[in-house]
């Protein structure tokens, strides 16, 4: 059945087609159904194949669809392994449960069914991305869902702070694009090709440690730019501009986890360099705490789970750096599990209280939406890493990968851990000032239960939230089996006996249940903490790091074009304009001479003909 | 050839004749002028077929050297040779004679019984070019040099009512005659030095280099320079060009076309059959001299035209610049005839028809003759601003157009001869020549006249339209198949 | 059957028709004129169908002796380069006709000029014969310089007179060069000249006349395509032309740049081109960005869009000059994806223009509410422009950069910021122009009417043809491009480097066929 | 005494002397008429240079030349004449310089 695994990519292609180009015809419901309907049924298409490789007994293949660019040898070819195969089934199960959500939710929008056009050319991209078979074909999928994240954060574009926040976020993306074009240049010319199974065959034995690292370190700036790691993470905020459903499936469920998706793919490559390793892990580490701190300043609903975001994206792209590659792969996806929940249920909170984002008007709507609130309950819990919750088994991992490994990485563990704190901090204050204490509505919310559509897709996610994490307990390591051929060859974390596993996960329990007490009794209070003046203003804003770049980056770079355009004008145009006037004075200057008067015409004709006479006679050597 | 037959000068009896039977025509038929001027278009008409006689004559039993029948002395030097050369050049004048008639025939339509006169002196005028090509004697070709000059200060001053055409007839009468002085002056010294009058004939000039290196050149090459001097007048080459802008602003537009062309033709034919023909052994004193002055030709002209605002001064300037790439032809040598015939003949249609759509527009007498005077002549009269553009885009060199062959020709000739840096400065001032000639043509095109005149308002005479018609037929014909053109010239190299 | 005679007469001929149309029905001229641009159209495509893989790159070849002496003959043959630039001229023409509906004064005139054009431009891409080649590559400044000056904006004698001149200068250097080459090849046969340009292929010019005969045409190429400092003319004759007029500068003149350099430069002057290939490279590079920095701040949305092609002819020329196969191959699938994205912006910035009459980009704002089908084709010819993978731009910009890389490694890699910059002034000036709430002016603005959506639709559907299938278009080009490479390596001492070897060297980017720096 | 034996070079000489003041008087003079009497001045050193070398050399070409130039400097005067006199009739001088309008 694998080789039908082109339609999971062509269905919602097709779909956003239908939606795009007869989107009007089709009207409101109808066409979110084609969208919801497009996305399910490559999931259906996608789950047999899957659960071959969960049962051990099918092998990883690839599908030639066409030859795309001949001269570079790179193929339109789909890769089918464990890791796209469980990349798919995210994309397209939580990707299916959104385009339900997203019904309800979008419900009234003018450009409602072109909307679901563009989540259903996301799905079709980010698909591209996961199954593509070779790095170039990886890069349409990494451009494309650049596009309809471009496409999805403005989709209210005559608000001019969400088309500003669009273009910010692709052009953000496009400079991780570079590291990832002048990644694919240096791959082609070790290589001479971009198709995974060559590179990653030969790499261990032809290349160099020096060209790993370069590889490597260009992959990360990508995945950087797609993650939103730092430095390159300032346009995930910025990017809550676009509709929640949009936050929840690009900018917490898939897209942002394509950088870890293709450092992950590209393990062979970073095990070859292990200085980037070290990089990668301490810039993980690093944004994770960052964003985390500022996380916990936040008012704004949506910005808190944006920068958890970032701080979880922290976590597994130190897992990848580490060298923990299934940890990382695994934190992935539970969190793209209860962070799409998250980002749900806070959108049916603003869709309650139509369209109220700050968390200081919210408050006791515990009794009001009780749905949202177990649900969202479940993903706080799974993220603060409380014990059956798939979170706890997730992030444990990878910070017991960190911690085996010994050394300097204790350094990062122990940041592991206070982000640990923290997560468990900010996520309970969100929880906390949402749904317990007195409400703090203003005069005409009136809150209410979302719909079914809503409310169906949140509890599915929760039940994944809470079970998930089963999956992959310390004692039976069954994910791992289950991704094992996509990452042969790559050494396990060694050192990791039972005791130090139990020991090290009742140290991160311990730490998440300190981090809950304290921010519930902070804010389990009638009378909340004033938050504001010195620290937390600057928290809030993000610690000036955007306009940091706008003084630093923009602004220069705007000035610099200024500059090229007036040099344009004043130097080269002075230039040719210098010689069209030197011409046209050597023709002024002549004017005179052509005075008027016979008799000057007669002396210049006799001083000419005597200098003709001479030069004549001393040319022929005469006299 | 025992019998002296009149073939070798059909040319001139057949102008001759005319301007005889135009003069008693003309005092019989008073002012009727539509009488007497058919008369003078089929004179030129016939003269262009005495040429053509002459060519297949040549071309039957071989060209000769005539008036040397055995009994005269002069078999030595012969007065008048009948050759290719000479047959084409009798072509040539004579058609473009009888377009410059066309299209000066406004012109001496109004100007009623002095209009015979004036086609009297176009008839004698074009007889003595075709004198200077057809002589190989010095002295005869002073003699043809000055019969058309005197003939044309006479047409340069032929609207004496206007005050420049007073002014235009003196100044070419004083710095014509002075020219002519020094040319004569380089013949006499040229016959002190070799002892000998004519290019050809037993005891020629050429026979005289032939046999003897010259040790003590220094009257020789003094008579060579004054005679280049006396030529490069005529043909208006810097920095001797002085004369013609001021002439051809002052004359009447209706008679600058014959004057403008026919001197430039016979001048370098003259100028062709004298050096190269003669002293081309000494070939490496008098070419790079014109090598400079071709350069200095373009560069004057060109920049000059560039800042001009009178059309008629615009376009005599653009013939000093002309003159410069004709005379990079003939500094090539023999290699460069070719291209400087093609180059001759188109370019003299092509400053016919300029001046005669001048005369359209601002009328064929003298008078100013602004740039601003031709705007939005597309709409006051669509064909005469089309064949004017035609002619533009003729002169300016650009492909298709009949002045790019030529130039580009004349350049592959110069280059070959060596004279590489002669190609860069044509190459360079044919984009200045382009700027000028766009000039004119955006000029007519440019729609900011209200069109209040009403479209095609502007009444052109039959006979001038059919001048510019011929004129940009030849430019665009010859532009885009010149190749039988080219062959047919090719055999015109008799030496 | 000359096939191509006929493709170049086709235009003519169709400028004499309309030539002839009545002066009283002038709305004859209009439909008329569209029909007679298809027919070089249909020859085109024929011309496509029957090009054969298998066969040598340069077929229909036809030779028609003109002048035996001066060895000038009509040579006409078409390769894997020229076929497709051909192809873009026979597509670009049609569309560039049709969207000239607003011209409403001397229509008549202005039709001819643009099939008299066409036809100039289809003979520089066939003309195998110097001469040939230089009479059509300058009689095309003819048509363009009145198509600008007659029917262009506010300052366009000053761009009309200025594109002229710069480009006159430019064939002026070309035209002595071909002479003296011209020359050197008459002494090879023995006539007095010959201008064939298989002689001139045969021929081995000593190194030095090499390099004067490389600047003669390079200057002349240079200023066409336009390279860096001989740019400045591009975005005054692209502001001030017609939307026709802008559309056929930007498609298919500057093709003619880069083309004459790929033909002549590097085919003819094999060793020149290697010693000068990292100056041009270094300057189309300082184009790709210097390019893309002044298009950022362009207050006129078309100037913006003019100085994008600079940016984009400065990728064509890093291609070129790095001298492997695939960053040739990847110059020319630019060439015809540059002509195609950049057409479209300049169409539709047309079709905004005929309602609002400003380029300004002050004036617009919130566009995409009031004409959504306008906005969102302008979104996909943007991200088109920009490199968007799946569209044509990505292609020829992906194989242009991957190739370059081996020979200069460093150049490739600030190239490749262009791409950052590119969708930083795409993206600023749509944001500016079609988000954002709707400009009081600009309501009631109609959305495109079904002939300009014609007009766009063939555009769009060869753009996404181009971007997910380019394997036809490149497994012709292939051959031709082969051919300059070979041409290269057997004349000079340059080896092209093999993909694939460096995998161990010292420093990231220590590697070029002079072993420095890029 | 010794007798100099005049040689045809002295006449050359005398001729060129003349053919000098000639061009001399056109340039200085102001007056058309002088201007155009300084060219007649030239046409006949000319004449002197032809008779003299054709005597010189025994050849009948020289003497039959002067003839030629004597005819057509005769024709010369007789239009050159006439354009000056119609010329300056309506002006106060015959001064060449008077007439300047075109230029430039």
């Amino acid at each position: 059945m694998t080789d039908l695994i082109w339609l999971v990519v062509a269905i919602p292609l097709v779909g956003a087609a239908v939606n795009l180009f007869l989107g009007k015809r089709i009207g409101e419901p109808l066409s979110g159904w084609i969208g919801f309907g497009a996305v399910a049924a490559s999931f259906l298409i996608a789950v047999e194949p899957m659960l071959g490789f969960f049962a051990g007994d099918s092998e990883p293949s690839t599908h030639f669809l066409f030859s795309w660019i001949p001269v570079l040898g790179v193929n339109a070819e789909l890769l089918w392994d464990p890791l796209s195969a469980l990349l798919t089934m995210i994309v397209t199960g939580v990707g299916a449960l959104i385009h339900l959500y997203s019904i309800g939710y979008m419900h009234g929008d003018e450009r409602f069914p072109r909307f679901f056009s563009y989540l259903n050319l996301f799905i079709a991209s980010m698909l591209i991305l996961v199954l593509a078979a070779n790095y170039a074909v990886m890069f349409v999928g990494w451009e494309l869902v650049g596009l309809s994240s471009y496409l999805l954060i403005s989709f209210w574009f005559t608000k001019p702070t969400a088309a500003a926040a669009g273009k910010k976020a692709f052009i953000v993306n496009r400079i991780g694009d570079w590291g990832f074009l002048v990644a694919m240049m240096l791959i082609f010319a070790a290589f001479g090709t971009f198709d995974f199974d060559i590179i990653f065959g030969t790499a261990p034995g032809v290349l160099s440690v020096t060209m790993a690292t370069a590889i490597t370190l260009l992959l990360f700036v990508a995945a950087a730019g797609k993650s939103a790691q730092l430095p390159l993470y300032i346009w995930l905020p910025d990017a809550m501009e676009g509709p929640t459903p949009v936050s929840a499936l690009i900018h917490a469920a898939t897209m942002v986890t394509a950088g870890v998706f293709m450092m992950a793919r590209s393990a062979v490559l970073f095990e070859l360099a292990p200085v980037s390793g070290g990089i990668v892990a301490t810039i993980g580490a690093a944004t994770a705490l960052l964003a985390a701190v500022i996380a916990v300043s936040q008012r704004d609903i949506k910005r808190v789970l944006a920068y958890s975001t970032i701080s979880q994206l922290g976590y597994m792209v130190l897992g990848v750096g580490v060298g923990a590659y299934t940890a990382g792969v695994f934190h992935l996806t539970t969190h793209a599990f209860f962070k799409a929940l998250l980002f749900l249920g806070a959108g049916s909170v603003i869709h309650a209280m139509s369209g109220e984002q700050d968390m200081a008007k919210m408050g006791g709507l515990r009794k009001k939406m009780p749905i949202t609130f177990f649900t969202m309950g479940a993903a706080w819990l799974a993220i603060s890493g409380i014990f059956p919750f798939s979170g706890f088994w997730s992030k444990d991992e990878i910070l017991a990968a960190t911690f085996a490994q010994g050394g300097a990485w204790y350094l990062l563990w122990g940041i592991g851990i206070v982000v640990a704190v923290l997560t468990a901090f900010y996520m309970t204050r969100l929880f906390v000032l949402t749904f317990l204490g007195k409400p703090r509505w203003d005069a005409d919310a009136h809150p209410h239960e979302s719909p079914a559509s809503m409310t169906i897709p949140l509890i599915v996610l929760g039940a994944f939230t809470v079970s998930f994490g089963l999956v992959n307990t310390p004692f039976r390591l069954s994910f791992e089996h289950f991704l094992e051929p996509s990452f042969h060859g790559i050494p396990h974390v060694e050192g990791l006996t039972n005791v130090l596993i139990t020991s090290l996960a009742s140290v991160t329990l311990v730490v998440a249940i300190a981090g809950i007490v304290v921010a519930w009794r902070r804010y389990r209070v009638d009378e909340l903490p004033v938050e504001v003046g010195g620290w937390w203003d600057r928290a809030l804003v993000g610690f000036g790091v955007d306009d940091l770049y706008g003084r630093w980056i923009v602004a220069p770079g705007r000035r610099a074009s200024e500059l090229a355009s007036r040099a344009d004008a004043v130097v080269l145009d002075g230039a040719a304009h210098g010689i069209a006037t030197g011409v046209r004075s050597a023709g002024e200057a002549l004017k005179p001479v052509q005075s008027g008067r016979v008799r000057t015409y007669a002396g210049i004709l006799a001083v000419a003909a005597v200098a003709l006479v001479v030069v004549t006679v001393l040319v022929g050597g005469g006299f | 050839m025992e019998s002296a037959s009149l073939l070798p000068v059909a040319f001139e009896v057949a102008l001759l004749v005319g301007a005889l039977l135009l003069l008693l025509v003309a005092v019989v038929a008073e002012r009727k002028a539509s009488v007497w001027g058919p008369l003078v278009g089929v004179t030129f008409l016939l003269s262009a077929v005495a040429g053509l006689w002459q060519w297949m004559d040549v071309a039957d039993n071989g060209g000769g050297l005539f008036f040397s029948s055995q009994n005269f002395a002069i078999v030595r030097s012969p007065m008048v040779v009948m050759d290719e050369f000479s047959a084409l050049a009798a072509m040539v004048l004579g058609t473009v004679g009888f377009v410059s008639f066309l299209g000066s025939w406004d012109l001496q339509s109004r100007l009623g019984k002095r209009g015979v006169e004036f086609s009297v002196l176009m008839l004698l005028g074009v007889a003595g070019l075709h004198m200077m090509t057809a002589s190989p004697n010095l002295v005869v070709i002073f003699v043809g040099l000055e019969t058309a000059s005197i003939a044309f200060y006479i047409l340069a001053g032929f609207t004496r009512k206007t005050r420049e055409s007073d002014e235009s007839a003196l100044k070419y009468f004083l710095l014509g005659s002075l020219a002519s002085a020094l040319f004569l002056y380089g013949t006499a010294l040229t016959f002190a030095a070799t002892g000998s009058l004519s290019i050809y004939g037993a005891n020629s000039i050429r026979n005289f280099f032939a046999d003897q290196i010259v040790t003590d050149p220094g009257i020789l090459l003094v008579g060579l320079a004054l005679m280049l001097v006396g030529l490069m007048f005529k043909t208006s080459a810097a920095p001797f060009h002085q004369w013609a802008p001021d002439v051809y602003q002052g004359a009447p537009s209706g008679a600058v076309g014959l004057m403008a062309a026919g001197v430039k033709v016979a001048g370098f034919a003259a100028l062709a059959r004298i050096f190269m023909g003669g002293m081309i052994s000494q070939v490496d004193i008098w070419a790079p001299i014109l090598a400079v002055v071709a350069a200095l030709s373009m560069i004057v002209g060109t920049v000059m035209a560039l800042v001009q605002d009178d059309v008629k001064r615009l376009l005599a300037y653009s013939g000093v610049a002309h003159a410069g790439y004709l005379l990079a032809a003939i500094v090539a040598g023999p290699e460069g005839l070719e291209a400087l015939w093609f180059y001759l003949a188109t370019y003299a249609f092509m400053i016919v028809g300029a001046f005669t759509v001048v005369s359209i527009v601002n009328g064929p007498g003298a008078g100013p003759t602004p740039i601003s005077s031709l705007k939005g002549l597309a709409s006051r009269s669509s064909e005469t601003a089309w064949l004017m553009a035609i002619i533009m885009l003729g002169m300016s060199g650009m492909p298709f157009f009949a002045g790019f062959v030529g130039k580009v020709l004349a350049f592959v000739a110069v280059e070959e001869a060596g004279y590489l840096w002669l190609v860069v400065v044509g190459a360079l001032t044919t984009v200045i020549g382009l700027v000028f000639y766009l000039r004119v043509v955006i000029t007519m095109f440019s729609s900011e006249t209200d069109d209040s005149a009403g479209v095609d308002s502007l009444e052109v005479s039959i006979t001038s339209r059919f001048a510019v018609v011929i004129a940009a037929a030849v430019t665009l014909t010859f532009g885009v198949l010149p190749w039988p053109l080219l062959d047919f010239v090719r055999s015109a190299i008799p030496f | 059957m000359p096939v191509l005679t006929i493709l170049i007469a086709l235009p003519f001929v169709g400028a004499a028709i309309i030539g002839l149309l009545p002066r009283r029905r002038p709305e004859v001229v209009f439909p008329v004129a569209i029909g007679v641009s298809v027919a070089p159209l249909a020859v085109a495509i024929y011309l496509l169908a029957e090009y054969s893989l298998d066969g040598t790159t340069f077929q229909f070849f036809e030779n028609y002796v003109l002048s035996e002496r001066f060895g000038i003959a009509w040579e006409l043959a078409i390769d894997g380069i020229s076929l497709f630039m051909v192809v873009l001229t026979a597509v670009l023409f049609p569309l560039a006709i049709a969207a000239s509906a607003s011209v409403r004064d001397k229509l008549k005139t202005y039709m001819i000029l643009m099939l008299v054009l066409e036809g100039a431009v289809l003979g520089v891409f066939l003309a195998l014969d110097l001469l040939v080649f230089f009479a059509f590559f300058e009689i095309v400044l003819i048509p363009m310089y009145l198509l600008i000056s007659m029917w262009g904006s506010d300052r366009r004698a000053y761009a009309a007179l200025k594109f002229v001149v710069f480009t006159a200068i430019g064939s002026a250097f070309l035209l002595v060069g071909i002479i003296v080459l011209g020359i050197l090849a008459g002494d090879a046969v023995g006539a007095t000249s010959s201008f064939d340009w298989r002689v001139m292929l045969s021929m081995d010019i000593s190194e030095s006349t090499q390099m004067w005969l490389f600047a003669g045409f390079g200057i002349a190429f240079a200023i066409k395509v336009p390279l860096f400092p001989f740019h400045t003319w591009l975005p005054d004759a692209h502001t001030e032309a017609p939307t026709a007029g802008s559309v056929i500068l930007a498609g298919v003149l500057l093709k003619m740049g880069a083309y004459g350099l790929l033909r002549f430069n590097l085919s003819l002057f094999p060793d020149a081109s290697v010693d000068l290939a990292p100056v041009l490279a270094v300057l189309g590079v300082i184009g790709i960005i210097y390019g893309a920095a002044a298009a950022i701040v362009q207050p006129d949305i078309k100037r913006l869009v003019a100085y994008s092609s600079v940016s984009h002819m400065g990728f064509i020329i890093l291609g070129i000059f790095a001298f492997t196969s695939q960053s040739l191959q990847g110059s020319v699938f630019q060439m015809i994806s540059h002509g195609l994205t950049t057409g479209a912006l300049f169409l539709l910035i047309g079709m905004i223009y005929d309602r609002t009459h400003t380029r300004a980009i002050s004036d617009y704002g919130g566009l995409a509410k009031q004409m959504p089908v306008y906005a969102g084709i302008f979104l996909f010819s943007a991200f088109a422009s920009a490199g968007l993978p799946g569209l044509s731009g990505f292609v020829g910009e992906f194989t242009i950069l991957v190739g370059s890389y081996l020979t200069l490694p460093v150049l490739t890699i600030i190239a490749g910021l262009g791409v950052i910059l590119a969708a930083v002034y795409l993206l600023w000036a749509y944001e500016r122009v079609f988000t954002g709430p709707l400009n009081p002016k600009l309501e009631g603005l109609k959305d495109l009417s079904f002939r300009e959506l014609a007009i766009m639709v063939p555009l769009v559907v060869l753009i996404i043809g181009l971007g997910v299938y380019p394997k036809p278009v490149m497994d012709r080009i292939q051959p031709s491009v082969e051919q300059i490479i070979d041409r290269l390596e057997g004349a000079s001492d340059y080896q092209v480097p093999e993909f694939g070897r460096l995998t161990d060297v010292e420093s990231v980017v220590g590697v070029g066929h002079e072993g420095g720096g890029g | 005494m010794i007798a100099l034996a005049v040689t045809t070079s002295w006449y050359m000489m005398l001729a060129a002397a003349l053919f000098s003041i000639g061009v001399a008087g056109v340039l200085m003079r102001r007056n058309a008429l002088v201007m155009f009497m300084s060219i007649e001045l030239m046409l006949n050193s000319v004449n002197l240079t032809f008779v003299a070398v054709g005597s010189d050399l025994g050849l009948i070409e020289g003497h039959v030349a002067a003839l030629f130039v004597i005819v057509v400097a005769a024709a010369e005067v007789t239009v050159g004449l006439a354009i000056i006199v119609a010329v300056f009739r309506k002006r106060a001088s015959a001064d060449a310089d008077q007439l300047a309008e075109l230029r430039g």
